[in-house]
Formats: C-alpha cells, structure tokens, sequence
C-alpha cells in the first residue's frame, strides 16, 4: 500500500495527464456520426504510431555490437513507420472519398 | 544542464492529436484533422531524432534508422494507396498489428537491456529491477504482443484467409491462457536474475496465444468492432513506452486513442445494438439460431421477374434503393449507380436509404456508393429515409436483410429488437434481392419477405441488376 | 527566449496539464443547453472557490507576530469559504427548482 | 522524505470538478453533479488542512482557520437560503467577487513575505525573486481584483444600487488604465528592493480602479454576460494561486473555471445573437438607438380592453402565453399561474412558449414560472412553440418585447436580426400587454404591435392579469 503511495507521489504529474488525457479521449469522440467510425478508427489508429518514437529512441541508443537491440530496433523502425505512414495515408484516402461526393 | 526545445514539440505534437482527433470526428473537417495530427506526427519523430538525448548523449545509428524509416515509408504508402477501398478494414487491421509488434519490441530490447544488467547480479530480478519501469516493460509487451497477432488474426479473416474456429470451453481456455499470462509476468519479476528471461519469453508466448485464442471464435463480421478495440489496445501499449521513457507524446497520443478507442467500440456496438461483452464472447450468434429455430415464420413468398420488376419501377414516381451487405459482396455497386441513370433518365427518381450499420463495416454503404459516384444528395440517413418512405412507390433491397427486418420493431423476442431499421414496408412496392431465403449476418427469420406487398427477386445482385438494365434498355 | 525555454522545460507537466485542462473545460461545456447557462455558470463560480485552499495555507503557515499574515489571511479565508459554501448552496437551489418542474 | 497521500486527496477533487462541471451541463444530471463536485471540495479543504506540510511542518492556526470558515459557512448558507429566486445572478456575482477577493488577498500576502524577506538586501527586487513565482503572485493580484471590484459593481447593477455610467473616451480611457496596471506590475519587479511595495500597492489600486472602470459602461441588462466572463477571470486568478503553491487541485480547478467560463460567456453571447466584444463595447445600445430613429414603423395600434381580452381567451380553443422580462418586473408569475388555471377550468388549453433569452438571465423565464408552480410540461421550448403556433387562437405577450419582433427575421439592418425568434403572428390573434409603447432590452421599434391581428392591452402585467381574472370569474 505504501510503495502504491510512494509511486503515486512520485508521478503524481504523469498520473494527472493520464486521467485528463481519458476524460478528453472520451469527450472528443462523444459525438461522432457513425458514418465516420471507420476513418475515425483509422485516424486513431495513425495516431498511436507514435510508438515509433520509442523504436526510435531504442535503435539510436543501440551500441554497435548489440545485436539484438539492432535487428530488433531496426524491425520496430520499419513497422512503426509503417502504422505511421499507412494510417495517415489510408485515412486521408478513406476522407477523401466522403469529400467527393460533398461535392 | 543540456536544455532543449524536445518537450515543446513533444507539448506541440500531443496538442496536434488532439485536436486532430477533434476534428477527425465531425465530417466537415475530418480531413483537415488527420492531415493536423500528421503534421505534429512528423514534427515528434524528426525532433526525436534530432534532439533525444539520453546520458547527454545524441542518439547514433542515424544510418539505421533513416533506412528502416525510408522501407516503412515506401511499404506504407505504397500498401494504403493500392489497396481497394472495400478492403479498408484489413488494412487498418494490418497497421494496427504493425503498431502492436512495435510496442512490444522495444519493451522487449529494453527489458534486454535490464536483463544484461543484472544477468550476473545472482539476486531476485525484483531486488534489482524497479518495479514501475518493469511494470512499463511488462505491460508493454503483454498488450502489444496480444494487439499484433489479434490484428493479423482479424485482418486474415477478413481477408478471407482464416475461418472462425470456436471450440466448447473456448472461454474458460481463454480466461485460463489469460491467468497464465499474468502467472509469467509476476514469475518473471521474482525469479532468480539469470533466468529472468526464460520467463519473460514465457509471457510473450503465452501473450501471443492468448491473443490467437481471443480473436479466432468471433464472428468475422464482427472484426470491425474487434479491430477497434484492439486499436484502443496498441494505444495503452505506446502509452506504457511513454512511461518507459517518460515521453509525453508517446504517453498523451496513446492513453488518447486509448480512451477515445475504447468508446468508439462501444459506440459501434451501440450502432448495432448489441454490448461488447456480446460481440466478444459471440452469445449473439447462438442466440440467434436459437430464436430462428424456434420462432416460426408465417406466410408464403411471391416471386417476381425481372421484367416485372423493371416494369414496376420504370412507371414508378420515387424508387428507394435500400443497399446491404449483399452489393458490397456481389461489387454491384457500379450497375447498381447505371440502374440509377436509367431509371432516372425514364423520369423516375431514384433515392438510396442508408442504414448506418449496413454492410460490414460502419460507413460500408457511403464508402461503397461512393467509390460508384454515386452523388451525395441521394443518399438519405436512415431518419430522413423513413420519412420518404410512405411517398415511396418501390422500395428496392439489394442484398440487404438485417437492417430492414421489421422484428426488430415488433418482436420483443428477436435479438436485434431495439435495433433501429429502415421501415421499407411502408412503401408501396417492395422488391427483394437475395440469392436464396438464407438469413443474414444476425441469422434470423425476416417476415418483411412474406408481407403481401413484397416480391422477392433471386439471384446474385449484380447479375440481377445487369438484366434489369437490359431489361430497361429494351422499354 | 531561453530563459523562456528553460521555464516551460521546468514546468513542462504543468503546461501539460493547463493545457489539457483548457481542452477539457471547453468540451465538457459545448453541449450545454441554454436554459442550464445559469446554474452551470453558478457551479463553475463554485468550483473555483477552490482558491480558498491557498488561504488556508497563508493562514496555517502565518507566524504568530506576522499580522498582515494573519488578519488578510483571515479574511482571505472567510471569504474564500463564502465563495465555496454559497456557491455551491446557491447553484443546488437554483437546480432544484428544474428539478421540482421534471415530474 | 514524508510521504502523504494529500496529493491523492487532489487528484480525487480534481476529477471531482471534471466530473461535477460536466454534469452540470446535462438538465438530468445537473444537481447531482454539482453535489458530486461539492464533495470533492470537501476532501479537498479537509486534506488541506489536516495533511498539507510546508517545510515538514503541519499548518498551524487552527482555531483562526476553523473560526473564519465557520463564519463564512453561516454567512453563506444564510445568504445562500434566504435570498430571492430573482436575485440569483446578482448573487453568484457577490459569490464571485468573495473568491477574486480571496485570490487577491493570498497573493497580496505572498507578495508581502517575498517583500520582507528581501527587504533590506538592497539589490534589485527581480536579482532576489523568481519570475516565475513573482508572476504567479502579480497575474493573481491583478486578475483577482478586477474580478472583485467587477463583481462587486455588477452586483450592485442587478441590485439597483448603481446606475450604467458612461462618458466620452471610456474605452481609450480604461485602455490607458490597464497600460498603467502592466506597468506598475512591471515597475514593482525591476524596483530597489526596499521600496517594490509602493509599487507593488500602485498596481492593486490601478487594478482596482480599471475594474470598477471596466464594468460600469457596460448596460445593466449585459450584466449576466459580465458575471459570467468574471467568472472565468476569477478561475484563471485560482489558477495563479495553483501555480504559486504547485498545487493540482487549485490549478485544475481554476483553469477548468477559466476554460470553461469563457465558453459559456460565448455561448450566452450567441444565444442572444451577439458577440462578447459587442457587450463589452456596449456598441449594441447606440446602434440599436440610431437604427430606431432612423427606421419608421408604419401603421397604426389596436387597443383591446381588458374584457374583451377575456373573452377572447375565455372561447379560444387554446392560448400560448408568451412571458418577457416585464412579467418578471411585475413579479407577476403568481398571477399568470391563476390566470392559466382560470382558463383550464374553461376548457382552455394553455402553454407557455419560452424564449432561451427572455428576460435577463439565461433560464429566466423557467426559474420564475417554476417558483409560480407552474408545470413543467406546460413550457414549451422555442421550437416546439413556433411549430404550435399555428394552432393557435391566442398569443398573449405578458411583457416580452425583442424575443417576438418580427424585424430580426425580416429585417438585415436591425441589431437583433438573425436571432431566433418566437413566431407569434403565425396565431389567429395575438394580444400584447405592456405599459406604453416604449421599446424594450434592444431598445428598437416593434413591427408586430401594428400588425392587423395584434391588440395591445396596455398597463402593468400585474395588474392587468389581475383584472383578467376578476372578468373571467365574472362570466
Ligand atoms: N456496418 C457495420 O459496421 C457492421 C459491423 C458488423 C456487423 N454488422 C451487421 O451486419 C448486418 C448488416 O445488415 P445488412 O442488411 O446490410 O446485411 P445482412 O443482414 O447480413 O444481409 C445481407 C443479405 O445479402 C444477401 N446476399 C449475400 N450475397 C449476395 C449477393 N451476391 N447478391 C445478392 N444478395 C446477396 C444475403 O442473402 P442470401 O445469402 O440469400 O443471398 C443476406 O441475407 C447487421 O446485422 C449489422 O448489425 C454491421
Ligand atoms: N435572458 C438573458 O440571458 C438575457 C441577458 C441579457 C440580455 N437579454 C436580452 O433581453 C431581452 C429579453 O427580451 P424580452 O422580450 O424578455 O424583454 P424586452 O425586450 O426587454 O421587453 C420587455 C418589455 O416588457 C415591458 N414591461 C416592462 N415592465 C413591465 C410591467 N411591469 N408590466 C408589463 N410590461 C412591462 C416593457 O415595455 P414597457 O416599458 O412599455 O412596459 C418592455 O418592452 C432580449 O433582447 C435579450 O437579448 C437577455
């Protein structure tokens, strides 16, 4: 119970970012037409590609003879990119599509 | 103290999400939001790359990672463009596994890291290591790995590759991989130092069946909620990296689209009138054979040719399509859009009901319509559809089912009952496609068929729609 | 300019959560129906009654000499508790009144 | 390092606040959340006093700390309780200015240790104290008391005791003040230490006068608007305080305050059709003056007398009353709820058609007609109300002038055009009670009482409704 405290205490900061950080994810979405769920999900979806940052941080760091870090890193670069850059682009196509025939 | 702008584009990029997020969620901005939340996207990686600092140090191995990044870009773009747009759901289904496996290796190299520390220490691993970045780590891992192979699992059956498989006992099995996932997670943290890892790797495999196990007995119709909710997984796994490194934007974009992920499946469960407990452990499909079983349906079918029905609706005033599951399977959707301009150029107008869970995806039918240059205005939300409906001369169904099953109105017993639908039996005429009198995705009876105002009109729908036209062509 | 930097890297959390927390008060907000503008507004008037927690501490930590210190303080806490106690009372009353016309 | 769970204590008012704010914005769930939210205070003011360490000790002063909250309890419940349904804004703006008060004066004493600590050491003030906190105590000094001395003059507004007072040059006038504010702010930082408390006291008293300054041009009618943007001044003024103590509760308090408030000041803007910078210049009474000049009404009025009147009502089939702000005057709700039951008992059918902006307060009309006991399915909202217009034999406008002038439908150049409006010349006749033809909030002419189905029945509501009764008991 009390190392519970202590961890609390010491991040109390993180811990305030994380219950806001929910209330907000839940705010914003509230509202969403279900015609737009699809790209919605596929936009959320983008977005935790943020993970790259950490792949990032852990091939950087990698030292040289570390070969698991490397292979292991280098593969963690490549996917994440590739729920980065696919998310954003197949989103951005899925929208495109609802634009055009605004129109 | 080496101080630089890297929290500001972190600060930057969170608020780009947000607001990104935000904007995805009304249809007048959507667009601009994901461009938005991309552009805080770039603004994060770059200054990663450029400003991280650990120990003091800048980060190395540029080579490595500008080629990994340079491969995932060609990857990426080139998959998202080619890929049909009826496929989508695969796709983010595959994206989001790659996600999920991201999360997961890089707490699977830093738990290394730990391991090579202590390896040698010859004391318990939790004397060493601090129980909250283990506790990052672990988390990490469990949800990533479970994330990426859900993902590919839900992706290939959509892709059609793999069958549902349930088996008796499916979900004590599962609840019992799950406890034995956690039972690892907990060994590993108080096992001798140098065997940390064989328990760590226990809890990756024992993760990943898990997860094999979770997605593989729900109903491949059902992935869409399933894909979602495991985006809203990937987002928890990229928020454990955040406490990893203590990185804001990691941790703010993925408790966001954790958050917002696991609302939006249950807003798509909603749509569908059914609970997400119900969508994952599948009662809904045993249920439903159950109630067709024993609900009995009365009254007999008329049948209908195809000139008949070509007859009626070229002296029609107003025909509503009302388009299901069946034209996104049949890919009927551009002769559906040239019955349309034939109709029309005979003075008839022609308006399409959309019901927002039709199809298998949500958004599935102004997707399809879409892609057909179908315009805009004619597509009518459900409300103003049904409002149409009693000025409707025919009401024509192309291989939908579910979404126009009146038991949903009337029969307290049916498991869709609450499920609002498109009330077609208020028009005048309607006509029916289908193949045969098999039910759909909910696998219930439908008295719309035996209403006495109904024909049915076999076949596959593109094959029907190509001998209406030439049908309308003659007259 | 880097004096600047070096202040929102300090505080970076606090930004964060002022930030996060502006998001959320202007969502939370947005659905608002007019006939609820009063007693919302008197609830938020409630809320950031919450400043009499500062006074609470310029009184606790007054010397028993300092009386500036104690009588501002006094006073700070006084009214301070006003704020909190009336408005919230105030913002029920008016809420039951709504309440009273619904059955 | 002495551990307690006080910051937990806030972590829960925190939430409590998110969680209260946001319920108070659904009619279902309002009192429940502000309840929720009180609670939470609660916690925190208790985990406050009993848990807080500065430097490792306790707070002391328990009995000074116990006694002024005893008295502000009494002193607010008192008020709180026994205080006119009608004198509810003017009292949430007594309410506010005790916190900008209370925000001012913890600064005041902040600043006044820094002041004595560095004293006599003879160097620049801004050598010795840090910016951060040094802002933190000014922006809370300045923003606290113009959120007082506003309140406090707003107050006295809605209660009569001050009249709107304006001069030529106001606004370059107050714009010169805060210049001043800034600068003395500025001045006491970069001061000789012994004497930053001159200027240190320039800058409350400059505050104080922009404030006074700042609220009183502004009409007595905008006052809620006012109250509302003080509000949010008096949030942000806590959130100062959150920042200075690094305490969560008091900064996500106060910036959820902040935020939110200022919101809500837009959104009242809106509902009037307005824009905040149009109330706060008070640009809206000189054009709407002009506009009334220059613009000539055609026509001539109708006089009703008050028997006809009743008769008209007595054999309609049924009759909207329409209230305004003159009800509210005439403190005449009593009244209109006889009247109402009256005409029921003849078999009349009565409701009340409730502009969002009638009155002077968001809500209005709805908090008095509730004091009247007037039930609740009887008030219908603008859009139910103009759809029932049509159906109905009697509009009788009690008071309300600008929420049924036609001229914000059809006339581009008046000040309320675009505004919503009650459609009561859709009713077959539509009876007017006011006192004269003087106009009303908007200060512009009224089309409608020239109208051939209008008749005006001139004289106070009070008045006049009592006179309805005695006729309608008569036959
Ligand atoms: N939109 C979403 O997000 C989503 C997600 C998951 C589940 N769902 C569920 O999916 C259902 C959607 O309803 P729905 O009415 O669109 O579909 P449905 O109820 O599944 O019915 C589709 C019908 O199309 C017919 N069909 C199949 N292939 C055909 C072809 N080639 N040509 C002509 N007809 C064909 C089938 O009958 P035959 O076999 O006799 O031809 C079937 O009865 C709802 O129950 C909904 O809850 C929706
Ligand atoms: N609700 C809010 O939140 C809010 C806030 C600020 C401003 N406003 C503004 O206030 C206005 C509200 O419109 P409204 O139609 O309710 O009021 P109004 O336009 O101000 O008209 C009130 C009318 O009542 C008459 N009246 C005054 N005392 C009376 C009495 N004792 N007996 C009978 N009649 C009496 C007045 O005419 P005589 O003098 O000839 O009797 C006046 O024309 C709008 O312009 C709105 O934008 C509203």
């Amino acid at each position: 119970m009390q190392s519970i405290i202590d961890f609390l205490h010491e991040n109390i900061e993180m811990f305030y970012i994380v219950i806001l950080m929910i209330f907000l994810g839940i705010e914003i979405i509230g509202r969403v037409p279900s015609v737009l769920h699809t790209p919605l999900m596929s936009g959320a979806n983008a977005i935790h590609g943020v993970v790259i940052i950490g792949a990032i941080i852990v091939m950087g760091k990698a030292e040289s003879g570390n070969y698991t870090a490397l292979v292991l890193g280098f593969l963690a670069v490549v996917l994440g990119t590739l729920n980065v850059v696919g998310g954003f682009v197949v989103t951005d196509r899925m929208l495109e599509m609802f634009r055009k025939k605004k129109k | 103290m080496p101080i630089s702008i890297l929290p500001v584009c972190y600060l930057i990029a969170s608020v780009t999400f947000i607001i990104g997020l935000k904007m995805l969620s009304k249809p007048s901005t959507a667009r601009t939001g994901n461009l938005i939340a991309a552009a805080g996207m770039v603004v994060a990686i770059f200054a990663t790359i450029f400003l991280y600092k650990y120990n003091g140090k800048s980060l190395g191995n540029y080579t490595w990672i500008f080629s990994a990044m340079i491969i995932g870009c060609i990857i990426g773009v080139l998959v998202a463009k080619k890929v049909k747009m009826t496929a989508m759901p695969e796709l983010v289904s595959f994206f989001n596994g790659m996600g999920g496996a991201c999360a997961a290796l890089i707490s699977i190299v830093e738990f290394d890291y730990l391991y090579r520390e202590y390896r040698t220490v010859g004391s318990l691993f939790s004397d060493v290591a601090p129980l909250g970045h283990y506790l990052a780590i672990i988390a990490g891992t469990i949800i990533g790995s479970i994330s990426f192979i859900g993902s590919m699992i839900a992706w290939g059956k959509l892709a059609g590759k793999f069958k549902d498989y349930a088996f008796k006992g499916q979900h004590l099995f599962n609840t019992i991989i799950l406890i034995l996932v956690l039972a690892a997670a907990v060994f590993t943290y108080f096992s001798k130092t140098e065997n940390a890892n064989i328990y760590f790797f226990a809890t990756v495999a024992l993760a990943l069946l898990y997860g094999v196990f979770f997605v593989l007995p729900i109903g491949g119709a059902d992935m869409p909620v399933v894909i979602s909710l495991l985006n809203s997984f990937t987002g928890v796994a990229a928020a454990c990296g955040g406490f990893l490194y203590d990185n804001k934007a990691m941790l703010t974009g993925g408790i966001l689209v954790g958050a917002a992920g696991t609302l939006l499946t249950i807003l798509m469960c909603r749509a569908m009138n059914r609970s997400l407990m119900n969508v994952l452990l599948g009662s809904f499909g045993g249920n439903a054979k159950a109630a067709a079983a024993t609900k009995d349906v009365h009254g007999n079918i008329k049948e209908i040719s195809v000139s008949d029905a070509a007859m009626l609706m070229a002296y029609a005033k107003k025909v509503m399509i009302v388009p299901g599951y069946g034209l996104a399977v049949a890919q009927a959707q551009h002769t559906c859009h040239e019955l349309e301009k034939a109709l029309e150029e005979k003075g008839v107008e022609v308006k399409y009901a959309i019901h927002p869970v039709a199809g298998r995806m949500p958004g599935h039918m102004n997707v399809l319509l879409a892609e057909a240059d179908v315009s805009y205005e004619k597509l009518l939300e459900m409300g103003e559809a049904n409002e149409e409906m009693k000025s409707t001369d025919v009401a024509f169904i192309l291989g939908a089912n579910d979404v126009v099953n009146p038991a949903a109105k009337n029969d307290p017993s049916s498991p869709i009952y609450g499920m609002p639908i498109l009330e077609v039996e208020l028009a005048k005429q309607v006509i029916v496609n289908k193949r045969s009198m098999k039910p759909g995705y909910a696998g219930i009876e439908n008295q719309l068929f035996y209403q006495p105002n109904t024909s049915m009109l076999f076949g596959d729908a593109k094959k029907v729609l190509q001998e209406l036209l030439g049908e309308l062509k003659n007259t």
